[in-house]
């Protein structure tokens, strides 16, 4: 695999002149048009969040590179386990892209818009119901979320935050409790908040408090921006910045004719193996990156969700519950030599659920299931399975014919050529896998099928999930989380997750231990077994400096850079 | 009593029009006419273009909805689908048509044009059907060979002789030839009259002749009939109406008709110019207020004209005294 | 009427098509002459080159397609000669031309004053005003009640009649010496015939033209032609005055035609009907007489092996010797055994 | 009439086999035969079916020998294989499968589409067509008021909604949803033929023959606009060969299981596969695009000889 | 014929009716729904449920028609529920860019077309005509797709002549700039469109060129001694013009057809780029209005088309 740095060390010095006329162009990496809703609480979509990246997007805390909340941002976070209370201090010189203040209020009302009852967010969850008031407030029968106060006033500079529970979650940027942005209170107060998305302060006149200001917003396809001078941090170098979407099948034919500097970082990667290919080589670009915030996974269909308890419950019945045949067919797999050869080396196996880019809980020892077609079959034999009446499949244990049904979304060729290595690779080991309908199945039938509290028509399948930053499982695979779709819910795992974000977990070397405890334990089940990590790399410009996409650096991301000359090297 | 009578006929064509797109208004094509045709007879339908002469004679073979009035045959009144296939109507009275090229399927060979009718009308078996096909041929004198080939092969008069064969096929009672030789050279219209005079002597058909010549007309009919706008202006005999023309619409007709001796064509120019004197000056003279023809009056036992009795009268007498 | 001067020529003028890159003549050295105040009628079955002499005339043919020879003097220029530029000084201007279609010879998108006064735009230099003027008077010269009103109006508003009055007024617009009219009235009904015949010879009598009239119906002919030139299968058979053709007509062909027209005297007989057809212009014969196998009956030795012309009185001529042999079947029971 | 006829003819029942055979020595040929005789006149019109025919031919039974499912089979070493190289004629695509064979197959599936699209859409724009032009009145009324209602369907956006709500869509059913938009453009075409045609003298002859409208309109109208009928039917044939092309681009084609010239052909939905895997796409392209213009030439050929049998025929 | 236009109008009422009750259907037989699709750990079920009820779409499909009809009276057509936005304002925004881009290629197209139909009918059967036919048969046999990939990556990415991506630079200063911008963002698409486009108006007058020729009254004025230029100036061209000035409406439907094409090649942000992403959001509201304004467009273009006609043409006078 190839070995990416986060950051582009450009030894050339920086032309003072071309940094501030020149136009830093980014290109945004999408197949639609963005769709323009600045305010990232309202924002469903992750191209929104890259076209107005420049204003940081109302970003509260800086953090380091494992994500955890540290002081020198916008605002400061205290957590008192006693109190259950989160105190939030915004900084005296923190202000808005149109000068005016940050204020307390700004805070609150991020979370009026996030659970108020007509909000169009999709964002809200159960786990704010933590918050001492919000389910009142989210049913309407509240006005106030009465769990937030503001000791200084609505101007004042401080919002404590009740809860009924604290959770060590809490000490991480983007966990499920606190919300990590704000709103620009005075800005938008006037607009009810069911027509926030679509109104003008969102859309065409929006403020931030990044290093950069919103000059133009050429709807859903290009932002530009120039310095913000109210910005509290380090001053912005750039003269202009330009956004603009670039569709998959152009970006890399678009970078190597050198109408961009770089694309806009996204931790979920927008750039794949292939046009890694296309690009490696490129003449004055220089390639940097980090494991991306995003695995793919196979999960195997084991149960439903009681939806009176609001619990997963494995089925024993169901075709997969035999462990031995799920890790034989994980066995039988060679994600290896597939991520190999269509990744050019910035994907990789997946040797467990939790990806590298959490640097702390990442097990990079965990061995995963590699290609062994021995231990596949004998798997397969000792449980039972065996090939009777010269058949060229197996059977199940009882000698009843087993046919698997395999969900795969509908992509790209490439993707779609190795579902069909992977059924061949299953055919080798006798077992009679098929697609689903015969064919990768388009990305909204995929889901409605799997959110069925129960569902029959794929027994596994091979999802992909893009990560929050705070590393936690309960919502993916915890008892009661509804996307836990495989419905994989012993015991072991809810008592594993439970730890992950119970007192202990404040401790982070015994946090540290429940997540590989977990994950060894989610390898040897093989419930849901990982299939690829990538990396979320991407070619930058040798004219740029400063160019860092570690989490660290996010909050001065846009601060950092400076032009070594006027025009593309 | 004669083969057919034809009683107080309409076709009005709608016309269509304001918001609703309903019909406001009518074209009267043909507008109360009634005639008799007698079994062996030819009859004359003659007047200028958009007279109504066409919708007259598809009126009679059924090819057109009529408005109102009733065509009888046989004490039927045909104009109703029911009763015109209970007599199998067609199988006694056909048509010929004026373009002799496109009334014959220009994708279907002699042998199926001709047979068409003796398969619809008459179920022969196949090799009658032949014989009979070539005996049709031979009657129109038309070589066998041509059983096999297509219309466009033929010339302009062996084709209208097609289809004189195609109409005759069932041995009809009554024959419709809409302008059956206007299309047609001097010498082929004269092969194909020829032809439909020997027919009409073996085989005792009516003719509904329709025609604006009147040179052809003369030659042809027996009795005639003016038409001028939807109506009648006059009936008689040949020699009625050529000879003793009263409606200054059949006298205008008769006066263009071109003059073939040579000596004469000045005089007859003059004659021509005071007829169109008269026709113009006295229009409102011999048409009611809304210049349609007045209903027919009965000037002799042949002969009605379209005027108002007084009129008619008058003008009998001066013709009479002119004689 | 007198013939006053000769101004057209035709002379030995033969047209061949191309068909199958073989060009076949449809007409055949045509020798007429045209005078000043005189109708020339040319008639003929359908395919004896009629239209092929007039367009011949005109000069409309596709060079390309097309093969002319001889000579068409018209006041002093053989119009085979010219380019188009040249040719176009003639037409419209000094020759007119009408049409039979009078539905389809109009632009349908042009108003009738458009389409009129366009020839005035090539062959004169009024001004638009003058033009309107023009136009105006045309009308009513051909007889069309309301000027103002037709000039303003679209060819397909107009009836049958009234289109083929104006396709008079464009032929006449520039008071052409010559009038070829093809067919002018074979789409029309009697009455209307009758009154654009009296308009054609108006207006020759006003403009002392010549008119080339082209038909087959033969009443039409003896109603308005001065001469008369018998076409067959692209040869001219017999000519001479209208009285000579319809009094004492000679050949075999003008004789059938005269004969098959449905006359008083025939009333209940059959009509004369003249055996076979017109041959296609691939199957015309080339030697001896093109007609003789219309009247087999006719020994071959009454017929010239190369006919020629043959005047019989002054102005009168007749193709071929057989004339003197011919009788109609029923006329002589001996050659016909 | 039988005796009438016996009077009044020279010809009898003994002759009937001597003039029916002296008949049939003279018979025109058939249109069939001329088009044949067209196409032996016209060397390139010849080449162009022999290719038509010959292709067509070569992938049905190529495609026999080609076991689909296998070929199908990704082979992930063999990663848009260059031509010549891994053994691949014509190089393999992302999946490593060979071009070659699917240019066969696909050739073959995207021909059968082509072929059943035509059949179903021409047949009934056919049948529509003729029967709403040979009726006036309110059959022809309510027919076009279909028909505007089907003229008004986004044809692309309708199909690519009906392409995501079939689950289990394959080439039957693209075959079929296409069909429900095709048939209009034929259907207009024959209409106004139809009802020029049905204005003609012989559609009333055979009224007055008492045949019936069923017969009249498929038995004498119908071989009057064969021509066009053949004409326009080839025409649609050709453009049919790609019809599922743009749909393939746009990520609505059929499953990559199940090639097409379209699937093969969307491949250049990049301006990297564009020139770097130039074989993936080309072929398939170049394959369509010589197929197009053969067929369109022989739509020419056909509706040359329809005309000339009618323009030359007296002299024949 | 202000009536007639209006009785046509009202005619398409009924159409468009069935066709919304069509498209609503269909809309919502597609699997899925609009928030499943965003599917990711963020967003809590519960809480897309919540939206899914908040937004009528568990009621039965007669009531949320009936209730769409009732919004689209007060102009409304709902909003998107992808893009957070009341529909109208955003294929408002679309509608521009579309309507220009298809203007653009309409207007190109018949630059294009017109000069080259009426060449090879001038010169029929000689070298050019065999040229520009050959052209229009390749052309007529390449995919859409095909000529505009190949033409951005030519002309776009190649030679750098033309932008790639978008409708208007994100520097552009309002004004002639940015009008200009605009321009020089659809020349590329406008001129790929247009060559696609010509085929058919080549063809079509090509043949009508051709017959104008042979007509008689082509033939009249010759015998007017009208110069052979000015014949085709006055004349052929002119009465062939006709009919294609009425294509230009029912173009209006291949012109839609191809900016879903188009609009996905150039990430050209019109409606048919957004009616593709719509799909896969399963943007329900959006998905039926594209669908309707589109099947209302095709109205509109074969009404003008017969308005056109009726206009140019004296002998059509609608009724
Ligand atoms: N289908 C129709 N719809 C409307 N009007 C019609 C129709 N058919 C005929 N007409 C009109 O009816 C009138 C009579 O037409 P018809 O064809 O009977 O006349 P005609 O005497 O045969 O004329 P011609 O000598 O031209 O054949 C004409 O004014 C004609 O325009
Ligand atoms: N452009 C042409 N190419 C080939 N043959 C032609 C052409 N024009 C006329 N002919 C043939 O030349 C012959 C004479 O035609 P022409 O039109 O001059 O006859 P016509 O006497 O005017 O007949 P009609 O009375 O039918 O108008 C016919 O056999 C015709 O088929
Ligand atoms: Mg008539
Ligand atoms: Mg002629």
């Amino acid at each position: 695999a190839v070995k990416f740095s986060t950051t582009y060390k450009n030894s050339d010095a920086t032309d003072k002149t071309a940094t501030k006329n020149g136009t830093l162009k980014l290109a945004l990496v999408s197949n639609s048009p963005f769709q323009g809703i600045t305010d990232p609480q309202l924002a469903s979509n992750a191209s929104d969040s890259m076209a107005f990246a420049p204003g940081n997007l109302n970003n509260l805390f800086k953090y380091d590179k494992n994500y955890k909340i540290i002081s020198g941002g916008l605002a400061d976070q205290k957590l008192d386990r006693s109190a259950k209370t989160a105190t939030i201090t915004i900084r005296k010189n923190g202000k808005w892209s149109n000068g005016s203040p940050v204020i307390a209020k700004d805070i609150e009302y991020a979370y009026e818009v996030l659970g108020n009852k007509d909000s169009t967010s999709s964002q809200y969850s159960s786990d704010f119901e933590n918050i001492e008031g919000m389910a009142a407030y989210h049913k309407g029968t509240a006005d106030t979320i009465s769990g937030i106060t503001m000791p200084d006033g609505e101007n004042g500079k401080v919002a404590v935050i009740h809860f009924q529970k604290m959770s060590p979650s809490m000490q991480f940027v983007g966990n499920s409790y606190i919300s990590q942005y704000i709103e620009p209170y005075e800005h938008i107060k006037n607009i009810p908040i069911a027509k926030l998305a679509s109104s003008a302060p969102v859309r065409k006149n929006p403020i931030f408090t990044g290093a950069y200001k919103l000059d133009k917003v050429v709807e859903g396809e290009s932002t530009s921006w120039s310095p913000n001078k109210f910005y509290y941090g380090k001053k912005a170098q750039i003269g202009h910045i330009t956004i603009n979407v670039v569709s998959l099948n152009n970006i890399d034919k678009a970078l190597q004719s050198k109408k961009y500097d770089s694309v806009v970082p996204f931790p979920a990667a927008s750039l794949g193996g292939t046009d890694y290919k296309n690009l490696k080589n490129v003449k004055g670009f220089t390639n940097v990156g980090e494991p991306s915030l995003g695995y793919s996974y196979f999960a195997f269909n084991l149960g439903h969700f009681d939806t009176k308890t609001g619990k997963n419950v494995e089925d024993p019945s169901k075709k997969m519950s035999n462990k031995s045949l799920r890790q034989a067919m994980m066995y039988a797999l060679n994600v290896d030599q597939v991520s190999k050869k269509f990744g050019n080396g910035v994907k990789q196996r997946a040797n467990t659920l939790i990806p590298p880019v959490f640097q702390k809980y990442y097990d990079k020892n965990a061995a995963g299931y590699a290609l062994n077609i021995k231990k596949a079959n004998k798997l397969l034999d000792d449980a039972g399975y065996k090939k009777r009446n010269g058949s060229k499949w197996r059977s199940d244990p009882q000698g009843k014919p087993l046919t698997i049904h395999f969900g795969a979304m509908s992509s790209n060729a490439t993707t779609e050529a190795t579902y069909q290595d992977y059924l061949q690779q299953w055919h080798k080991v006798g077992l009679n896998v098929k697609l689903v309908n015969g064919k990768p199945i388009e990305t909204n039938s995929f889901y409605d099928t799997l959110q069925k509290p129960s569902q029959n028509t794929m027994d596994l399948w091979l999802g992909v999930w893009s990560l929050s930053s705070e590393p936690s499982q309960s919502q993916l695979y915890g008892e009661t989380a509804p996307f836990n779709m495989g419905h994989f819910a012993t015991a072991k795992n809810t008592q594993l997750i439970n730890k992950m974000n119970d007192s202990s977990a404040w401790n982070d070397k015994s946090r540290t231990k429940t997540f590989k405890d977990w994950q060894e334990y989610m390898n040897s089940q093989a419930g849901v077994v990982g299939e690829q990590f990538s990396y979320a790399w991407q070619p930058v410009n040798n004219r740029v400096k400063g160019f860092n996409i570690s989490p660290a650096n996010d909050v001065d991301f846009y601060s950092n850079l400076t032009l070594t000359s006027s025009s593309m090297k | 009593m004669s083969l057919i009578e034809i009683k107080d006929l309409k076709v009005h064509y709608p016309i269509r029009s304001g918001f609703w797109n309903r019909v406001t208004d009518s074209v009267k094509a043909v507008d109360g006419i009634s005639f008799n045709i007698e079994a062996g007879e030819t009859y004359g339908l003659v007047g200028e273009s958009g007279s109504g002469k066409s919708t007259t004679g598809k009126s009679v073979v059924g090819l057109e909805k009529v408005t109102s009035g009733s065509i009888m045959y046989k004490g039927k009144d045909i104009t109703k689908k029911s009763n015109r296939n209970h007599l199998d109507y067609n199988h006694d009275v056909q048509m010929i048509f004026q373009d002799s090229l496109s009334s014959l399927n220009p994708r279907k060979r002699i042998e199926d044009i001709i047979a068409e009718p003796l398969r619809n009308f008459e179920h022969l078996s196949k090799d009658d059907e032949k014989l009979r096909v070539l005996q049709l041929l031979d009657i129109v004198g038309l070589d066998a060979d041509a059983l096999y080939k297509y219309p466009h092969q033929f010339s302009g008069g062996q084709r209208q002789r097609i289809g004189v064969a195609r109409a005759v096929a069932t041995n009809p009672k009554l024959i419709i030839a809409d302008e059956p030789v206007s299309a047609l050279d001097l010498s082929v219209q004269a092969q194909v009259l020829n032809f439909m005079k020997k027919i009409q002597r073996e085989f005792g058909i009516s003719y509904l002749f329709i025609s604006h010549d009147l040179g052809v007309v003369r030659h042809m009919c027996n009795n005639i009939a003016i038409m001028n706008r939807g109506r009648l202006v006059e009936i008689g005999t040949r020699d009625d109406i050529y000879n003793h023309p009263l409606h200054i619409y059949t006298k205008r007709l008769l006066a263009a008709i071109p003059e073939t001796n040579v000596s004469q064509r000045k005089a007859h120019r003059e004659a021509r110019l005071a007829v169109e004197q008269v026709y113009r000056e006295q229009q409102d003279k011999y048409y009611d207020e809304h210049g349609d023809a007045y209903p027919l009056v009965q000037v002799s036992p042949t002969h009605a004209v379209a005027l108002p009795e007084a009129l008619a009268q008058q003008i009998v007498q001066e013709g009479e005294v002119k004689a | 009427m007198e013939s006053t001067s000769e101004f057209l020529n035709i002379k030995d003028v033969s047209t061949a098509f191309k068909i199958n890159g073989k060009y076949y003549d449809a007409i055949s050295h045509i020798n007429l002459e045209v005078h000043h105040d005189e109708i020339l009628a040319i008639v003929g079955e359908s395919g004896c080159g009629k239209s092929t002499l007039a367009t011949t005339i005109m000069g409309l043919h596709d060079p390309a397609e097309t093969k002319i020879s001889g000579e068409v003097d018209f006041e002093g220029t053989n119009l085979l000669t010219l380019n188009e530029a040249g040719y176009n000084k003639f037409r419209g201007a000094k020759i007119g031309m009408i049409f039979q279609d009078p539905l389809s010879a109009l632009n349908p998108l042009k108003r009738i004053e458009d389409q009129i006064s366009e020839v005035m735009d090539y062959h004169t230099n009024f001004t638009a005003e003058q033009k309107h003027d023009r136009v105006l008077e045309l009308l009513d010269q051909v007889g069309i009640v309301n000027p103002k009103r037709t000039a303003h109006q679209f060819p397909h508003e107009l009836s049958g009649g009234m289109r083929q009055r104006v396709i008079i007024a464009i032929a006449i617009a520039c008071k052409p010496d010559l009038i070829i009219a093809d067919e002018p009235t074979t789409a029309l009904d009697v009455t209307i015939q009758a009154q654009i015949l009296d308009v054609l010879r108006e207006i020759q009598k006003e403009n002392h033209a010549g008119i080339i009239l082209i038909t087959h119906d033969l009443g039409v002919v003896a109603e308005t032609a001065d001469r008369v030139a018998v076409m067959y299968a692209g040869q001219i058979v017999e000519q001479g005055s209208a009285e000579q053709i319809f009094n004492t007509p000679k050949h075999p062909y003008t004789r059938s035609l005269l004969r098959s027209m449905p006359q008083l005297e025939n009333q209940n007989d059959d009509l004369y009907v003249i055996q076979g057809n017109v041959p296609s212009l691939q199957r015309m014969p080339h030697e001896g007489d093109r007609f003789a196998p219309r009247i087999p009956w006719v020994p071959e030795s009454a017929h010239e092996k190369d006919p020629v012309m043959h005047v019989i009185e002054t102005g009168h001529e007749v193709r071929c010797t057989c004339y003197k042999e011919f009788k109609f079947p029923d006329e002589a029971e001996d050659v016909k055994a | 009439m039988e005796e009438n006829l016996n009077k009044h003819s020279n010809i009898s029942a003994a002759d009937l086999d001597r003039l029916t055979k002296e008949a049939s020595e003279e018979a025109t040929p058939s249109s069939a035969k001329i088009i044949w005789n067209e196409f032996k006149a016209d060397k390139p019109a010849m080449g162009a079916l022999i290719i038509v025919i010959g292709f067509i031919l070569f992938v049905m039974i190529a495609a026999l020998f080609i076991n689909t499912p296998k070929m199908m089979e990704t082979n992930i070493m063999n990663y848009n294989a260059a031509p010549g190289s891994n053994g691949f004629l014509f190089g393999a695509d992302t999946g490593g499968r060979s071009v070659g064979q699917q240019l066969i197959v696909g050739a073959r599936n995207s021909i059968g589409i082509a072929i059943g699209l035509t059949l179903i859409s021409s047949t009934f724009g056919i049948c529509w067509g003729l029967i709403s032009g040979y009726f006036n009145g309110y059959i022809d009324w309510g027919m076009q008021r279909v028909y505007d209602f089907m003229m008004m369907l986004p044809m692309t956006m309708m199909i690519i909604v009906l392409v995501t709500i079939i689950k289990n869509y394959n080439a039957v059913t693209l075959t079929f949803i296409f069909s429900i938009f095709y048939w209009e453009g034929t259907s207009r075409l024959i209409r106004s033929r139809t009802l020029s045609e049905s204005e003609k003298d012989y559609v009333a002859a055979a009224k007055t023959s008492g045949t019936s409208n069923f017969k009249i309109i498929f038995k004498e109208i119908m071989p009057n606009i064969s021509s066009l009928i053949i004409v326009d039917t080839t025409l649609s044939f050709a453009e049919n060969i790609g019809v599922e092309t743009g749909l393939s681009y746009l990520g609505f084609g059929l499953p990559i299981q199940t090639p097409s010239l379209g699937t093969l052909i969307a491949n250049a939905n990049d301006p990297n596969n564009i020139t770097q895997y130039w074989w993936t796409w080309l072929p398939a392209a170049i394959l369509i695009i010589i197929l197009c213009l053969s067929i369109s030439y022989i739509g020419q050929v056909v509706r040359r000889s329809a005309d000339a049998s009618q323009r030359h025929g007296i002299t024949d | 014929m202000w009536k007639t236009i209006l009785r046509r109008i009202l005619i398409m009422i009924p159409e468009i009716i069935i066709l919304s009750i069509l498209v609503f259907l269909l809309a919502k037989a597609m699997p899925g729904d609009p928030f499943t699709g965003s599917i990711n750990p963020k967003a809590d079920p519960a809480q897309l449920h919540h939206l899914m009820k908040i937004n009528g779409l568990y009621d039965p499909w007669y009531q949320q028609y009936w209730n769409w009809v009732v919004h689209l009276f007060h102009g409304n057509l709902g909003n998107s529920y992808q893009y957070q936005e009341p529909v109208t304002r955003l294929i408002g925004g679309r509608a521009i860019n579309t309507l220009w881009l298809a203007l653009f290629t309409t207007i190109l197209t018949y630059c294009i077309a017109l000069p080259m139909g009426m060449y090879a009918a001038k010169h029929e059967g000689k070298l050019p005509d065999s040229i520009i036919r050959v052209y229009t048969y390749v052309t007529f046999c390449i995919p859409f797709f095909v000529i505009l990939v190949i033409g951005v990556w030519i002309f776009g990415f190649v030679l750098g002549w033309f932008p790639t991506t978008g409708s208007i630079s994100s520097t552009a200063t309002p004004g002639i700039q940015s009008v200009g911008s605009r321009i020089y963002h659809i020349l590329l698409p406008g001129i790929l469109g247009a060559l696609f486009g010509t085929v058919n108006v080549v063809q079509y007058l090509r043949s009508e060129v051709i017959d104008a020729k042979r007509s008689d009254y082509v033939r009249t004025a010759r015998s007017k001694g009208v110069p052979e230029k000015d014949i085709y100036k006055h004349h052929i061209f002119r009465n062939s013009l006709l009919p294609i000035a009425a294509f230009a409406g029912y173009s209006i439907t291949g012109l839609l057809n191809g900016s879903l094409f188009t609009e996905t090649v150039f990430s050209y942000p019109g409606m048919g780029l957004l009616f593709i992403n719509s799909i896969s959001y399963r943007d329900y509201t959006v998905i039926t209005a594209l669908v309707l304004i589109y099947g209302i467009l095709n109205l509109l273009g074969t009404l003008l088309s017969d308005i056109i006609l009726s206009i140019v043409d004296p002998r059509i006078r609608i009724q």
